[in-house]
Order: C-alpha cells, then structure tokens, then sequence
C-alpha cells in the first residue's frame, strides 16, 4: 500500500501534461474533471500510502525510482521518503491542494485561460509534492524550484496586465536570489560530507561536526538563505504582498498554504543539521520575530483585502520560523498544518468577496456584507477568529499558543522572544478584525453580484470546520489534552526539552496570550467599529500619516530593493547595452585606421616617388647586408 | 571507416543539394536533410553500440579510429578517431544540423541551393573538428568549417551581415593563426627531442616541454578556443555574428560551433599540455565566473531578441569553461551535459527568435508583447526554453550547470560560489524574455500565426531531448563517461614519449 | 686577354647608376622606359661578366632572358605610353597619380 | 683587346650619360643606340660574341625601333621640347645624382672588396649557349616564351583602341 506514494506527485504531473500537452483543446468540463481529479485521486493515493505507513508502525519509509545521476561519488537517487514530517506535508498539500482545486473549477469558470490555470495548478501541486517527499536535497530543489516556477506562472497568469508580469518576476527573481544561498549549501554540504541524501547527511553532519564549528553554521546559513527567499522572511520578503496579483485560490494554495511554508518545512526537515549551529537557529528565531512583528504592523494599515493577508502569511510564517529557531519543531509544524488551514481558508472566502463585488480589493469600498452574504461572513470569521487566536474554540488558538509556550520555555528561546510573539498576536488580533469589521460590519456600500455555487461553498465549509477541530489533534496537557500531533512527530522531530522551573508560570503565560489577542479583537471592535474617529484623528497628524504610508508600504524594504538594486542592475544592463569590451575592439580597429592615415602620405601615386623608394631600400638592404 | 564516411556524406550531400537546387524549391532540403539523416542514423547506431563498452586504455576511450598518411614528409596523416565525447558532440551536431535545415524552409529564398551546400559544408567542416587525431588536420577543419559559415552569415544575414560576418572572421581566423603557430611549435619540441617529425595527437601526448614552453604553446591553443568558445573578453564577435545570421546560421553558430572550442580545451590544451593548463586553471575559471556573470547582465540589457539570447550563449558557455578547467569528473561531465543542453535550449531560442521575425519582420522586443494570446503554442514553447535557459531543475541545463557547480566547489570554493548567482541571474534575463515578447498587453496590429505542424514538430523534438537530459541524464552521462575518464587519465599519466598506443 | 672582371662590374654598375639618375630625374614617360632600358642593359652586362669569370654559357643565358623581359616590357610599356598620350594628352609621368592614397 | 674593353667602356658610359640628359627624346635614342652597340663590344671582347650579336640585333635593333616608332606616332611637337626643357632644370639632376652616387659607391666599394685571381677569357659560343638554353634551362626558356606572349597579348590589348583611333564613350579622362 505504501507503494501508492509514487502516484501522489505522479498524478498531478499526469494531469499537468495532459493539460499542457492538450493546448486549449479541451472543454472546461474535461479540464476540470483531469485537473480537480488528479489532485483528488493524489489525495487518495496519498491516504493509501498514509494507511500502509500507519500498518507498517509508522516506520519510515523510502521509495525509489532510478538512479537520477551517477557521477564519480555524486548519486542523487529520484526516491521518495515518508515519515510523520513528509506524511503531515503531504497530507496538507494534497488536501488543501483537492480543496482549493474544488473551489477553482467554479470560481474560473469564467476565465478564457481555464486550461492553463488547472495545468498551471496541476504542475504546483506535483512539484510541491516532489518537494516534500523528496529523500535527497538535488530533488528537494527540483520541487522547490518547480513550485517557484508554478508560483510565476500563476502570479502572472493574467499576463495581459504588465503589473502582474513584474510580480511574478520579482517573486521569482528574490526567491532564487535565496536559492543561489541555498545551491551554495548544497554545494558545501556535499564536498563536506558527500552526500545529499536527506537522512545520511544528517546523520554524518552530526558524525563529523562539532556543534557550533563553522562548517555546520555555514551551512545552515546557506540552506537558510533558500528559505527565507521561499517563506518570504526578511530580508527577501518583498515579493509576497506582490504575489497576490494572482487568482485568489493561488493565493490560497501557494502564497498562503504551502509554497510560502516550505521554508518551514526545509528547516525542520534538516532540524538535525541546525541542532548543530546554534547561532543559526538563534538567527532563525530573530527574524521570525523581527518578520512577524513587522508585516503584522505593515497588515495593520493595508487597504487591499488580498495584501492584509499576505502580511498576516508573513506574519504567521514568522512565528513558524521563531518556533524552528528555538528548536520547536513540532509546534512550527503544527502551525504549518493549521495557519494552512485557516489561511486557505481566509482566501478563498476572499476570493468569494472579491468575486461578489466585481474584482473590487480596497476594504474601504466594503462593508455591511454579513447580512448579504452570511455564509461567507461566517466562515471568513471563524477564519479570522483562528487566525487570531481566539481561545479554545479555534485551531489557531492551541497551535499558536504551543509557539509562545516554546518560545519561553525552551532553552533556545526566552521572555524577549516570547514577548515578540505575545505582541505579535494582540496585533493579530487587530488587523484580523478590522478586516473583518471593514468587510462585512457596517453600512453596505455595493450591491453583491454572484454568490459562491456549492463548488466553492463545499471548500470552504470544510476548511472552517478544519480551522476549528485541527486544534483537537494537539490539545496541551494543560487543559486535558493528550498533545498526539506532537507525539506522532516526535519519532521524527525531537521532543522539546524545557527550561526548568518553567511549568510551574505555564498558566500565567497562557493568560497572557488569552488575553493578548482578546485585547487585540477588543481593541479593533474598539477601534474600527465604535470609535473610528480615533483611528482617522491619528491618522490626521503628519506623524500617523508618514507611518501609515510607512507601514503600507511594508517598511520601504520596496523601495530599497527596487530603487537601489534593481535600478542599478537594470540601469548598468542598459547603458551598457553596446558592451565596453567590444569598444576595446573597436579601438584595435580605430589604431590600425589610425597607422594608415600615418602611412598613406607615402603613397604620392607618382611612379619616380616610388623608384626612389626602391632605391633607397635597395641602398638600405646593401647597407644590412654587405656594409655592415 | 565510418568516420571518413561521416564527413564524406556531408561533403558529398553539400554539392549534391547545390547541384539539385534547379529542380524544386525544396529538392535541396530534402537533399540536406537525407544527408544529414544518414549521419545521424550512423552516429546513432555508434551510441547504442560501441560507445557504451568503450574500453579506457592508456591513449583514451577511442573506438572508432581510421588512418590514411597524407603528406607524409612532415609527419601529417589524415587520422580520425571518436570516442564518447566525440559522439555526442557530433550527434548534437547533426541533430541542430536537421533543425537548422526545417527552420530555413521559408526563410531562404534566394540561392537556395547554395545555402545548403555551406550549411553541410560547415557541418562537414565541425566533424571534421570533432573527430580530427591530427593535429595540422584538426587546425584545416577548424578552417574549414568557418569559410561556409563566413558566407552564410554574409549572404543571407541581416541589415549588417558584411560587419558581422567579417568580424566574425576575423575574430576566428586571427586566433586559428595563433593556434597553428603554437601547433608548429610544439611539433617543432617533439621534433627536437625524439627526432621524428609528427603532426599525431597520439605522439604528440606527453611531449617534453619546459615550463615556459609549455606555457606559450598552451596559451596558442588557449587563444583560438576561448575565442571560440566565447570567453570574456573575447566575446564580442558572437552578439553580432549571431544577431545578424540568418535562423540556421544561429542555431549552427550558438549550438555548434561554440562548442568546437570547448571540445578543444578538452581534446587538446589539457591531455596536451596538463602542467601549464593547472597553473592556468585559476585564471581560465575566474573567465568563465566573469563569463556567467557579465553574460546574464548584458543580456538583461538588450532590446534586440537575438542579441539577448546571444549573451545568454556567453553566460552558459562561462559554465562550460569553468566546468572543464575545473577538471574533475563531475564538472567535465558537468559541462559535456551544458554543452549540449546548451545547444538544444539556445538554438531552440535561435529558432524562435526566427521564426519570429519571419513572421513580425523585427527583431526589437519594445515591439513585441502580448503574444501568448495570439500564438499559445509559440508562447508555450518560448516559456519552456527560456526557464530552461535559466536552469530549471528537471531540465538539461540545471544538470550541467549543477554538476559543474558542485565540480568546480572542490576545484575552487570561491568562484564556484560567484557562479552559483548566475542563477539569478539569468532568471532575470530568461523571465524578461518571456514578458517582453509573449506576456503583455495584446497587440492587435500585428498579424501572428502560430507554429505551423512542422516548426512544432522541431521545437518538439528539441523539448523532448531537453527533458529526457534533465530527468534521465544518465545515458548521457554513460556515453560520455570512458572518453572523460580516458582523457583525465591522460592527464594524471600522460604515456611516456616514443611508446605509442 | 687578362683579368677585367672588377672593371667590367665597375662599369656595370656605372651604367646603372646613370640609368638609376634617368629615371629619377626624367619626367617624360618615354624617357623613364628608356633609363629602365639602361637599367636592365647593366644588369645584363653583369651577368656577362660573370659568365666570362667562370668560362660558363650560364651569364649569357640569363642575359637572353633578361632581353626577352626587356622586350616584353617594352612592348607593354610602349602601349601603355599610346595609352596615356591619348586618355590624358601628356607624357608627364607625375600628371598620373590616381593611386595616391 | 684591354684597349678595346676600355675604350668602348668609355663610350658606353659617356653615350649612356649623354642619352640620359638629352632634351630630345630621339637624340636621347639615339645616344642610347650607340650605348648599346659599345655594350655589344664589352660583350665581345668579354668572350660573348652569342650575346653581343643579340645586344645588337635585338637591343638595339628591334627595341630601339620600336621606340622610334612609338615617338613617330606620337608625333611630338615643338610643344614637347619646351616642356622637357622647363622640366630639365639643373636641380632635378640633385637628388637622383647623389642617390646614384652613393649607390654606386656602395657597389663599386663591394666590387673592390672581392678576389683578384687573374684568370684568361674564354670564348663561349653560340654552340654552347644553345646546349645550355635547351638543355638545363628549358624550363626557363618556356618561361620566358610565356612572358613574351603574355607581353604580345598586352601590348595589343593595349595598343589595339589607340590605333583604332580616339577614345570611346565614357572613357573620357576627367
């Protein structure tokens, strides 16, 4: 049964061929039925293969193809590998991936590109699977580049706009701009330990390197660089908000429940190898932090529905990093599982928005929609509520919470990251419902064209009830729970060791992030809804203002990069578009031009001028010869 | 035999499609393209047979070798020989020969005959350089191949085919000079020191040199094929020769001819002269890093299409130099791989690029855009050979720059690490490639026809290669493997003088 | 008779030396054929001279062969001389001097 | 026969002089004619009586003659003469004279360098001059026949529009 794991990434590859191959000439209907249906049968095939690793104990398993290369000692395998980390992946992508496929056959159906997108899609989802199954990091980077690829494909998918074209290329450009890090490391990694393969490369890191040394910081710091680019972290987190010029479930999909996440995943998949540099997942905490704090203030101002949660996916990724950092793997796992959940999700219920009020972004044009439509309203709010961690009833509230309890206790982290992350969910709080306060609160403002058909009800009705029961699955022993998600991973990501003296201030901390994003949801009910002449009295003064602009646009990080870099760059390509090298050509050219001005005086066209020239050679050369 | 018989088929082919030319507008097409069909045929039956079980002896992976003395006073035979290397290189050169001949189907229309008498020509004249064990026979197919090619760029070219053509001559014949020169000499050294007067790569291998020597001949060979090849500085030819050649001129030039220079570095300078090109591989490999890097910001900066895809030629062939004077088995096979993804994803660009122009009469991406909606096939096929040209893992040109980079990390960390932002950038020209001329807001006023069956069925064809390389390059690597083997043995124990294999 | 070989060189070069002085200094065309004449005229006595040293016929076969270039060239030359006088209506060699550079 | 090399030597060099500086291109033929027929002598009394008897039926026969001819056609007036005197200057005579003058003293300087052994003339005759032209030489000999024709063919390409008469249309000098 385990032996079905080759078709979860082979199905949507089928399907992205046929799509491809097929150029247009087939009805929307077969494509929705290859494209939707692929990744459902993925998602069957995965559940087979999961059943089989459930029979097998949970044992690790590898499955492989062929020989991809065999060069001298370089013999990177196409082998699969799944254990509770890939499995939970897996398990992700392909049902996030079948949902938003679902609701995308509907939500396209209007769309002149309907093939290209399920292609486009199909190629996403096979390549993200590639990615998280892979056994050895040269696959790993085939999926990680494959999804980049699949990312700019739908990022410009509308590629009539030229705005869309640059948003792709930029998410492009800066997420290989960590790749060339990450290849880097690859590189590193293989001359140092001479292999590639995922597992016995962190078992002879951990042989031959001494924790903290230099090459494993290296290392971790290159393979770091990949991703950050890929999980949009500062320093290369710029082109996330950008992305969102794709079609909303791409947004969904890729810049929200997986892509951006596989970052996470690279991290805690090598989490062996980071246990060995330290500084790194010192580092890794602090730009989690940093991020999370960052696009959670830069969230708050956003003005386009899609951008205020591209920040929160910063934001989110964020605290998936500080958990990586301070050595809590399972808990930026969990998260991952979840923020896919609720953050899909989000989108898609967006997308249901965007899609009523005739592609209208600007939450300032919304308002009063709960009434008009009340299902979408609900959902998008237990979305939110999770997103926020609102307590015990939502998903998000026990993943989140399990970060802040690591983020103190472990030994990695500390009360300065913990309290990074407290601020970073009251502000979450805030920016999740003055979303859904500008949204759906209020006056109405415009009349709703198309409700979401059952196609895309379904999707998003699922993933709510997900957003709210996948906290069931990891309940902290602290309110009665068994924490099995935790325990499942533990095979594969090592428990966390905690502090001591920790336990005994767990019921202070978790009152404290109780109260941090109740006071964050009260403050925006405070803010947006009863009081809005605060918010614009603040905004007034030059202050505000100059930081709202600041904020809105993501803390200038935009202007460094494209002003200084890429101006440069493009500005040097131009100019010198004739190539200097070749005026070094030219200049052998304008010499030789320059010797025959030199010469030609001594061509008069007179023939005795010419005699006398051979005589006085002739004189010269008895001179040479004879004379001398 | 079979050897002789390849080039021969060539030559003959040439004067035969020239000769049939009257007959019908496409008679010497067909012509060309049966020749070129049988040489493919041939070399293939070569690549599933012998050149899977090629034994690697002291000399090489040689299993085709085939000798006539030709003027044999001064020591020159008319020596050919193939090994793994050689065949690959020569099946690539008649597959891009077969491309070339179906993209010209309209775009020539004048002396038709006469353009694929240069066309198989040239080719003759390029496996001739591949397959050339001697060297004053290598130095006149090196000669060869660049006279038809001069006429092709010359007379069917584009608005500045006479500067371009020339300059390209020039560039190659001033170089090829410089390399007969140090071949002389060397043969000269070999002359002094064992008294026999011989042109034969074989004999000449581990010819006494003293340091100095050594250096100076090595730097003779060096110039003529990092002109060819190109290296920076010596690059400038190539924008022009190949933004002024006609469509199959540029397939040939970018997926062909270059090569001949990296073959040259591989076949000569370093079983040749190992000492000296050791002490040069710093040097050699900091060109290609410059190569990779300056070749992806001038192409970055282009407006004209093919001049952009020019540069990107630069910018993988500094992969291949870097590869090869790395010198380890990973980073040569790292660049055998380039080489040929190389000539399969440019000249598949090339082929665009003129088909392109044969339909829209410019070359100028300011006036394209937004062909996607208009030509979706041709669209499709621009994007994969442009994320192809940019490296995509699954894709031929990832292996070959992958396998270079890891090769030339144990070679040199450093630059090895410099390479690797190639990535970037050549993401940046390959995706502004793609906006600038497919993507974009539609352009009602120009008429575009999509692909037609057979420009499809080329471009297929050259996809489908790139892919096999990329997901399955093993085959590719097995073919090539004793001949690298071989040649790097030469080079770790040259044979002694005198004793001949 | 007795050794005038240096003299018979001696004047051979004397007489080129007069035909060199012509056809530097003469601006008529016919003129310059004609210290060429003179020229080659001296040449060929060298070479007799030479042949009379060694008691060879080989001096006097190069002299032949030099007469027969001489009439060659004068022949052309000559043709060349109607040529001008008639395109250009001068006998000036200086008047033609289209290959100046 | 000493008497007779230097004599006629004298004659040649001093008719060669007078030829040179002649303003009259037919005086100067004429002076060349006698130069010649000295040099004819030199040749003979140096034991060349094959090559002294061509100097004088071919160098001075038919070459001169051809000269003669071709100033007869030119038919060159009182016009000429005063341009050649205007030409004639004493300083044109300068340069040319001192250039001579050092060449030839280079030559006369490497003619003195060499060794005097005394040796006798012999008569070499026309028998065999022949047996060597046809024999070793032959090649030269075809070689030579070449350049004649090739010279024939010239001569009559060229000469061919001038005795037809003027020049054609569009050969107009400018």
């Amino acid at each position: 049964m385990r032996d079905a794991l080759v078709l979860v990434p082979a199905l949507p590859l089928a399907g992205f061929l046929i799509l491809f191959l097929s150029m247009g000439a087939l009805k929307r209907g077969a494509v929705a039925w290859i494209g939707v249906g692929s990744v459902g049968l993925a998602l069957v095939a995965a559940v087979v293969a999961a059943t089989g690793f459930w029979r097998h104990g949970a044992a690790p398993y590898t499955q492989t193809l062929y020989t991809w290369l065999s060069v001298a000692a370089f013999v990177p395998r196409v082998r699969f590998y799944l254990d509770g980390l890939s499995l939970v992946a897996m398990g992700v992508v392909t049902g996030v991936g079948f949902l938003i496929h679902l609701y995308s056959a509907e939500f396209m159906i209007d769309d002149e590109g309907y093939s290209r997108f399920f292609a486009y899609m199909n190629l996403f989802v096979a390549a993200m699977l590639i990615l998280v199954l892979a056994d050895n990091l040269l696959l790993l980077l085939l999926g990680w580049e494959g999804v980049g690829l699949a990312s700019y494909l739908l990022i410009g998918f509308w590629y009539g706009e030229s705005l869309n074209g640059l948003a792709a290329r930029k998410a492009f450009i800066m997420t290989r701009l960590g790749d060339v890090a990450f290849v880097i490391g690859l590189l590193v990694l293989f001359n140092r330990l001479g292999t590639l393969n995922i597992q016995d490369l962190v078992r002879n890191a951990q042989a031959v390197w001494v924790p903290g040394s230099f090459w494993p910081t290296l290392a971790g710091a290159l393979l770091l660089g990949g991703a950050l680019g890929k999980s949009a972290q500062l320093p290369l987190q710029t082109w996330l908000p950008d992305a969102m010029a794709g079609p909303t479930p791409v947004s969904a999909l890729i810049h929200a429940a997986t892509m951006v996440t596989a970052g996470v995943y690279l991290v805690a998949r090598l989490h062996g190898l980071y246990a060995l540099a330290p500084a790194i997942e010192r580092l890794i905490a602090v730009i989690g932090a940093v991020t999370l704090l960052l696009s959670a203030f830069a969230a708050l101002v956003q003005s386009d529905i899609k951008r205020v949660l591209a920040y929160s996916t910063m934001s989110q990724i964020g605290y998936m990093f500080l958990a990586n950092g301070v050595g809590a793997w399972s808990a930026a796992i969990f998260h991952f599982m979840i923020h896919a959940f609720f953050k899909a999700l989000l989108f898609l219920a967006a997308g249901a928005v965007i899609q009523a009020l005739h592609d209208e972004h600007d939450i300032g044009r919304m308002g009063g929609l709960r009434r008009q439509m009340p299902f979408t309203f609900w959902s998008f709010l237990i979305g939110g509520a999770a997103l926020s961690a609102f307590p015990f009833i939502t998903a998000g509230f026990y993943s989140k919470d399990l970060i802040l309890w690591d983020a103190f206790a472990s030994p990695l982290g500390g009360p300065a990251f913990w309290a990074a992350g407290l601020l970073g969910a009251f502000l979450t709080g805030l920016y999740t419902f003055r979303l859904i306060i500008r949204v759906f609160l209020g006056p109405a403002k415009s009349k709703i064209g198309r409700r979401p058909g059952w196609l895309m009800a379904v999707p998003i009705g699922v993933l709510a009830l997900l957003s709210v029961v996948g906290g069931l699955l990891n309940i902290p022993s602290l309110f009665g729970g068994g924490a099995q998600f935790t325990h499942f991973l533990a095979q594969v990501l090592p428990a966390q060791a905690l502090r001591p003296g920790v336990r005994a201030i767990e019921p202070d901390l978790e009152t404290a992030a109780i109260g941090a994003s109740l006071g964050g949801i009260f403050l925006a009910f405070l803010l947006f809804l009863h009081a809005p002449q605060w918010v614009e009295k603040v905004k007034s003064t030059v202050a505000g203002a100059a930081l709202a602009r600041w904020w809105g646009a993501g803390w200038g990080f935009d202007r460094l990069y494209e002003g200084v870099v890429a101006r440069a760059y493009a500005g040097w390509a131009r100019a010198n578009r004739d190539d200097f090298v070749d005026a070094g050509v030219d200049g052998v050219v304008e010499g030789n031009r320059l010797l025959h001005q030199l010469l030609r005086w001594t061509q008069t066209g007179h023939v005795r001028w010419y005699a006398m020239a051979i005589a006085l050679g002739a004189m010269g050369w008895f001179w040479l010869a004879v004379l001398s | 035999m079979i050897a002789l018989w390849l080039i021969v088929i060539m030559l003959v082919g040439g004067i035969a499609a020239w000769l049939v030319a009257p007959l019908h507008r496409h008679a010497s097409a067909w012509v060309a393209i049966a020749a070129l069909a049988t040489d493919f045929a041939l070399a293939l039956g070569l690549a599933v047979g012998p050149a899977r079980t090629a034994a690697v002896t002291r000399i090489g992976a040689f299993f085709v070798n085939v000798a006539f003395p030709w003027i044999p006073r001064f020591g020159i035979s008319f020596h050919l020989a193939m090994d793994g290397l050689s065949l690959v290189m020569i099946l690539l050169t008649l597959f891009l020969g077969l491309v070339s001949v179906l993209v010209s189907w309209r775009e020539i229309t004048e002396r038709i005959g006469f353009f694929h008498f240069n066309l198989l020509w040239t080719m003759a004249g390029v496996l001739g350089v591949f397959l050339a064990v001697d060297l004053f026979l290598f130095a006149f197919f090196w000669e060869v191949m660049l006279v038809p090619m001069y006429f092709i760029i010359a007379l069917w070219g584009h608005e500045h085919r006479i500067v371009a053509a020339i300059k390209f001559f020039i560039f190659t014949q001033v170089s090829g000079l410089i390399m007969m020169v140090a071949i002389v000499g060397l043969v000269l050294a070999h002359w002094r020191a064992t008294g026999t007067l011989t042109f034969d790569y074989f004999a000449l291998l581990g010819t006494p040199l003293s340091r100095s020597a050594a250096t100076w001949l090595m730097l003779g060979f060096l110039a003529a094929f990092l002109v060819k090849l190109p290296a920076v500085p010596f690059h400038t030819w190539l924008p022009d020769a190949h933004t002024e050649a006609p469509t199959a001129g540029s397939v040939i030039l970018a997926g062909v001819l270059l090569k001949t220079g990296a073959y040259g570095l591989l076949r000569f300078v370093f079983p040749l002269f190992p000492d000296a090109a050791f002490r040069f591989a710093p040097i050699a490999m900091a060109l290609g890093v410059v190569g990779i890097l300056y070749g992806a910001v001038q192409a970055f900066g282009q407006t004209d299409l093919k001049r952009l895809v020019a540069y990107t030629s630069v910018s993988h062939l500094g992969f291949v130099l870097l590869g090869v004077f790395a010198w380890n088995e990973l980073a040569l096979q790292g660049a055998v791989t380039q080489m040929i993804a190389h000539g399969l994803s440019t000249g598949a660009l090339f082929a665009l690029a003129g088909l392109l122009q044969e339909r829209i009469h410019t070359r100028e991406m300011p006036r394209m855009g937004g062909f996607w909606a208009m030509a979706p096939r041709m669209g499709a096929m621009g994007l994969f050979f442009a994320i192809a040209s940019l490296g995509l893992p699954g894709l031929g040109n990832f292996i070959g720059e992958f396998l270079v980079l890891l090769g030339a990390y144990q070679a040199n960390a450093w630059l090895a690490a410099i390479a690797a932002f190639g990535l970037v950038a050549s993401a940046a020209y390959a995706l502004l490639l793609v906006q600038r001329v497919f993507h974009g807001p539609r352009r009602p006023e120009l008429a575009l026809p999509d692909l037609a069956p057979r420009e499809l069925a080329v471009l297929g064809a050259m996809l489908v290669f790139l892919v096999w390389i990329g997901v399955y390059p093993q085959s590719l690597v097995d073919t090539v493997r004793p001949a690298i083997l071989g040649m790097q043995h030469l080079v770790v124990s040259p044979p002694l003088l005198g004793r001949r294999g | 008779m007795a050794s005038v070989l240096s003299e018979g060189l001696a004047v051979s070069a004397l007489l080129f030396a007069i035909g060199l002085v012509g056809l530097l200094a003469r601006r008529n065309v016919i003129m310059v054929l004609v210290a060429i004449e003179i020229m080659l005229n001296a040449a060929g006595l060298a070479f007799i001279v030479a042949g009379a040293r060694w008691g060879q016929a080989d001096g006097q076969i190069m002299f032949i062969l030099i007469l027969a270039l001489a009439a060659a060239e004068v022949s052309v030359g000559l043709a060349l001389v109607l040529q001008m006088d008639r395109r250009h209506a001068t006998l000036d060699v200086d008047a033609l001097s289209d290959l100046k550079g | 026969m000493v008497v007779i090399f230097y004599l006629s030597s004298a004659v040649a060099v001093a008719a060669t002089i007078l030829a040179v500086t002649r303003v009259g291109v037919v005086h100067a033929l004429l002076y060349l004619i006698a130069s010649l027929l000295a040099v004819a002598i030199l040749f003979f009394t140096l034991g060349a009586p094959f090559a002294a008897a061509l100097e004088v039926i071919i160098y001075a026969g038919a070459i001169m003659v051809l000269f003669v001819f071709v100033v007869m056609m030119l038919n060159l007036g009182e016009r000429a003469l005063a341009q050649e005197k205007a030409w004639l200057r004493p300083r044109v005579w300068i340069g040319p004279g001192l250039l001579a003058l050092v060449l030839l003293g280079e030559s006369l300087y490497v003619i003195g360098q060499g060794a005097h052994t005394p040796y006798r003339v012999a008569v070499t005759g026309p028998e065999a001059v022949g047996a060597t032209l046809y024999g070793p030489y032959a090649l030269a000999v075809e070689l030579a026949s070449l350049v004649l024709l090739a010279g024939l063919v010239g001569a009559f390409h060229l000469g061919r529009h001038a005795l037809h008469g003027g020049p054609r249309d569009g050969e107009r000098p400018q």
